[in-house]
């Protein structure tokens, strides 16, 4: 076996086994595009880069992906989102209408509530058949005595964008005419404002998990640049314009970042599969889609920004080579 | 006011004849090593001057200078009469690409062929893909390194890296060359051949200016001399060849 | 200003800026253990490993925290998770009695099911009572026609383990008894259900991120190597041993691992605090001190397998050095 | 059966009265470039070899077979009685603490001082690191650069840079020396005090096999001449002190 001993710098390392002739380095040629231009070469760090920047994308699209999702169950979740309200009645038809109505006027003004309905004693009292077991209609003497008693039920239907106090805020004016909220509704409000705070949640992880990524492939690119620091210096030093110094550099990075860009949206689809099947229970629609383009562009500008940082940054150290 | 304005056009005049002239040239490092210690000296277009001195002498450090890789202390330092110390990078890109460097350490780049590492320096100056191989084809040559064109530089031996190292810093015919000990690594007949291509280039135009310990070389590629000891200069020979000498001597 | 131009080859770079002597390179010294062992050099290279490393111990962290919080969340709700089944009563006090305590029986033994309890009248009449508004007790006639007609009601409780058919058998279980199970309940068993599946998804993401990150950090780690790969074919070439050659990076590779651990450690409190009162409001306790350990360990040990692994392959590159 | 093993014993004896024995050895690359083919020639303990020949003559790659940087493609070449086509990576390991290797390019670690990677091999033998720096130092003496024990080598000359590789070679009392032109890129009076120093560790027992195309060393520092030539041996010349001379001469 022959293990190249004058391969050690880092940029000489070109990996060999055996002495057999199994192919002639000669022959070796880097693929070259016809202007006669080449590409660089693409080794162990081309590769993290990519690895890094696709994780990095991956989880991005992850996180987007959440968001819509999550966004999307909250908003098919809040058009059923309903709260009662309920009002003791007296028994006289006519007082117990106009206080109905006065009480609606109330919770229509509060802020964040889309709508106020009064129920019809019938669906109150089909819900509370409904509830009893479903064993037919209430009827004769037990409706009689029944029914008067059922109070006089409200449905408040909050706006899709409504504040985290409505609940209170509504409770409060129902207070004021003796109605109570009913508590166990309470509940819904509470998760559906953890959603919500979920979802700023995500955004935060997002901004964060982009602002990571930015720093990695900037640092990831500019260690590509450092192991070929010694191109950079010596085309410099035979007088090469700082256009064509960065050019190479910076359509790596942008052809890293939109490469690593697909891969991340190629990865997304195995993690839709895996909960496609809960998506579609939730009834929510996501669309991966839509993600291609922003990944891949974002990818390739993220590419491209960590470059002209890395090259700035090294250009700023050596620039002034005199 | 007349003389002024002629005297300056006079003095621009002498410097353009002269390829580099310095004056009290200091270079000090930041490790605080003072490599030059008021050199002054003046070398001519056309000439073939021989840097020697002992090592660590300072002329690896001279050399640095004239590419403007380092920027002297203090001093002056003119290089095709373009002044090294106030240049700007626009200027020193366009000077740097009329001159030829051979390193002392090669610094080839090792993770492309010995085509690509021949061709930089004209890629650098926008040459025509289509016309790079045959230029660096012709280039290696006279090296005799014509059919490694495809080769890495780590499948080379120590004395062939040097030679493509050669073929480099004269694959865009440059007015001025600058060599550091580029004999360094080659038996006797390979340097007689390669100074004989230097010697053919001068006789062309080009400037060479050589660090070299090798005086051997001297006896049959004659040239002026510059002896450094400890970042000063100490001797100076000039070299005048039968035909150019005066009439009457 | 001057800049070193024959400061070309990678390991060659120390960075210096205007040619006046600032600092004495001379003076310049590594920081030196007494034994004579000189730390490793710490660039870019260690640093980038190091967030790397960071951010993904972070995620795995986060991950980890989250399969805490939603296991504790859904646990303290799982006690409350409880099914109503109903069964129409005939009225004579002997017969229902004895159904009930059937169909208790038989609901006892679905798997999934932890406890049965016969809800006792008052209980039933009770809620009633608070559901129609709370205006004091039933009474008089009206609890006469009304209190019979309220079916019997079983409480059953799943298991903390049960099965997500569970709601399915029971229905069954009680379809043949003629009883009904409140269907309204069925939304939170879904909702349960939910949360369990959240659950293995989030393993199924700390998996992935653990993959991930072994990956990552071998990957960086092996890059570190191949910065040095100089050094290490010099120290067989001087006839080192393999461990003289290996433990250094070892070291570098645990030491850098565990400092990662330490990092992506602090960087969990500044998210703790965002989503601290969302949590105290859920009632949910989670400890990040616990945290601390796993992270160092983890880190240590990923990043002593990293170094293992990319020393490993860099042997079996070069160890037949002959 | 007697006659086959005292002939064996025999065979060793000679083998380790020499350092190197080779016989037909042959080193193909895996870029299918022969660098030797069919070199025979043995070195007997306590010479002074030479190796010459022009550049790619093979000279290198020789010195790369015998520390083991390359196993030789056929043939056979023991080192210190040691098989280097069958040698066993813990062999090896011994055999090379026992060599001292000047690489062609130096093969500097550019992110240690000086004194680190002259102590290097000391440290791969275990040295006691409080004897390090005292031992560095006098072996830096030796090239004239005990000054520079703190330096970083990008701070160093290339002569320096050369100087520092000499002396980590030197740093171990190897028996075995193999230097690829260690005075490649010394003026002519560094090279001779580099040379005396050889030839002094020379006389204290070390073999030395020297790589070089400098040949006017040879007026002063005589020694066996191999002379390659397109990687086969064309050359023998070998050298005979006065006080050695059969008396009948
Ligand atoms: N690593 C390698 N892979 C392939 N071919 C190589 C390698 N090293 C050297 N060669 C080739 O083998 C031949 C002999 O090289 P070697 O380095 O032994 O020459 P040398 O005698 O040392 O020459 P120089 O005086 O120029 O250093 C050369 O033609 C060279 O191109
Ligand atoms: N980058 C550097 N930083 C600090 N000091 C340096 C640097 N380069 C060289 N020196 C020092 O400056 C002095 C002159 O170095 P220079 O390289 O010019 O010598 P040289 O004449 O080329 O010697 P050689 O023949 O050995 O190459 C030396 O003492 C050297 O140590
Ligand atoms: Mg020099
Ligand atoms: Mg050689």
């Amino acid at each position: 076996m022959s293990v190249p001993t004058n391969g050690c710098r880092m940029n000489r390392r070109v990996e060999r086994r055996g002495a057999q002739p199994e192919r002639s380095q000669q022959e070796r040629q880097m693929p070259r595009l016809p202007g006669g231009f080449s590409l660089p070469p693409f080794g162990l760090h081309q590769w993290l880069a990519l690895v890094i920047v696709c994780i990095a994308l991956w989880a991005v699209g992850l996180l987007w992906l959440g968001l819509q999702a999550s966004s999307a169950w909250t908003q098919s979740w809040q058009k059923d989102v309903r709260f009662h309200v309920y009002l003791e009645l007296s028994g006289k038809k006519q007082t117990d209408n106009e206080r109905l109505e006065a009480l609606a006027g109330k919770l229509q003004a509060v802020s964040g509530v889309a709508a106020v309905r009064v129920v019809p004693q019938q669906e109150s009292r089909d819900w509370l058949n409904d509830w009893l077991g479903g064993s037919g209609e209430i009827t004769g003497e037990m409706a009689d005595e029944l029914l008067p008693s059922l109070p006089g039920t409200l449905e408040v239907r909050p706006a899709t964008d409504g504040g985290e106090f409505i609940y209170q805020d509504v409770a409060d004016a129902a207070a004021a005419f003796g109605a109570s909220v009913n508590r166990g509704e309470a509940h819904l409000v509470q998760v559906q404002r953890l959603m919500s705070q979920l979802q700023s949640l995500l955004w935060f992880g997002t901004l964060v998990m982009g602002l990571a990524m930015v720093i990695i492939i900037s640092n990831t690119l500019r260690m590509i640049l450092l192991a070929r620091a010694d191109e950079v210096q010596l085309m410099r030093l035979l007088g090469a314009d700082e256009w064509f110094v960065h050019l190479p550099f910076l359509l790596e990075g942008g052809l890293l970042g939109a490469l690593a860009g697909l891969l991340a949206w190629l990865l997304l689809w195995p993690l839709l599969w895996v909960v496609g099947d809960w998506l579609i229970q939730l009834n929510v629609d996501v669309s991966v889609l839509i993600l291609l383009l922003p990944l891949l562009l974002g990818g390739a500008l993220a590419g491209c920004l960590g470059a002209l940082l890395a090259t700035m940054r090294m250009a700023s150290e050596n620039t002034v080579a005199l | 006011m007349f003389a002024d304005a002629y005297m300056t056009r006079a003095m621009r005049l002498v410097t353009v004849r002269r390829m580099i002239e310095m004056r009290r040239l200091m270079l000090r490092y930041p490790t605080g090593k003072t490599a030059l210690s008021g050199m002054t000296m003046n070398i001519e277009k056309g000439c073939f001057a021989y840097l020697t001195g002992e090592s660590g002498a300072g002329k690896s450090s001279l050399l640095r200078c004239l590419y403007g890789g380092v920027r002297p202390s203090s001093g002056k330092l003119t290089v095709q009469g373009v002044d090294l110390r106030k240049v700007g990078s626009r200027q020193l890109r366009r000077l740097r690409r009329d001159i030829g460097i051979i390193f002392q350490d090669h610094r080839l780049l090792f993770s492309r062929t010995v085509f690509e590492n021949v061709a930089l320096p004209l890629r650098v100056q926008g040459w025509k893909p289509d016309r790079l191989v045959a230029r660096a084809e012709k280039v290696l040559e006279f090296v005799g390194l014509k059919d490694r064109l495809w080769s890495f530089p780590e499948a080379l031996s120590g004395g062939e890296q040097q030679r493509v190292a050669i073929a480099r810093a004269m694959s865009s015919k440059p007015s001025l060359i600058l060599a550091d000990e580029p004999t360094g690594n080659l038996d006797i007949d390979t340097a007689r051949h390669v100074m004989d291509y230097l010697m053919e280039l001068n006789r062309q135009g080009s400037t060479v200016v050589m660090a070299t310990h090798d005086l051997h070389l001297l006896e049959t590629h004659p040239g002026d001399i510059f002896r450094l000891h400890a970042g000063a200069l100490t001797e100076e020979l000039h070299y005048v060849r039968a035909d150019e000498r005066m009439p009457h001597e």
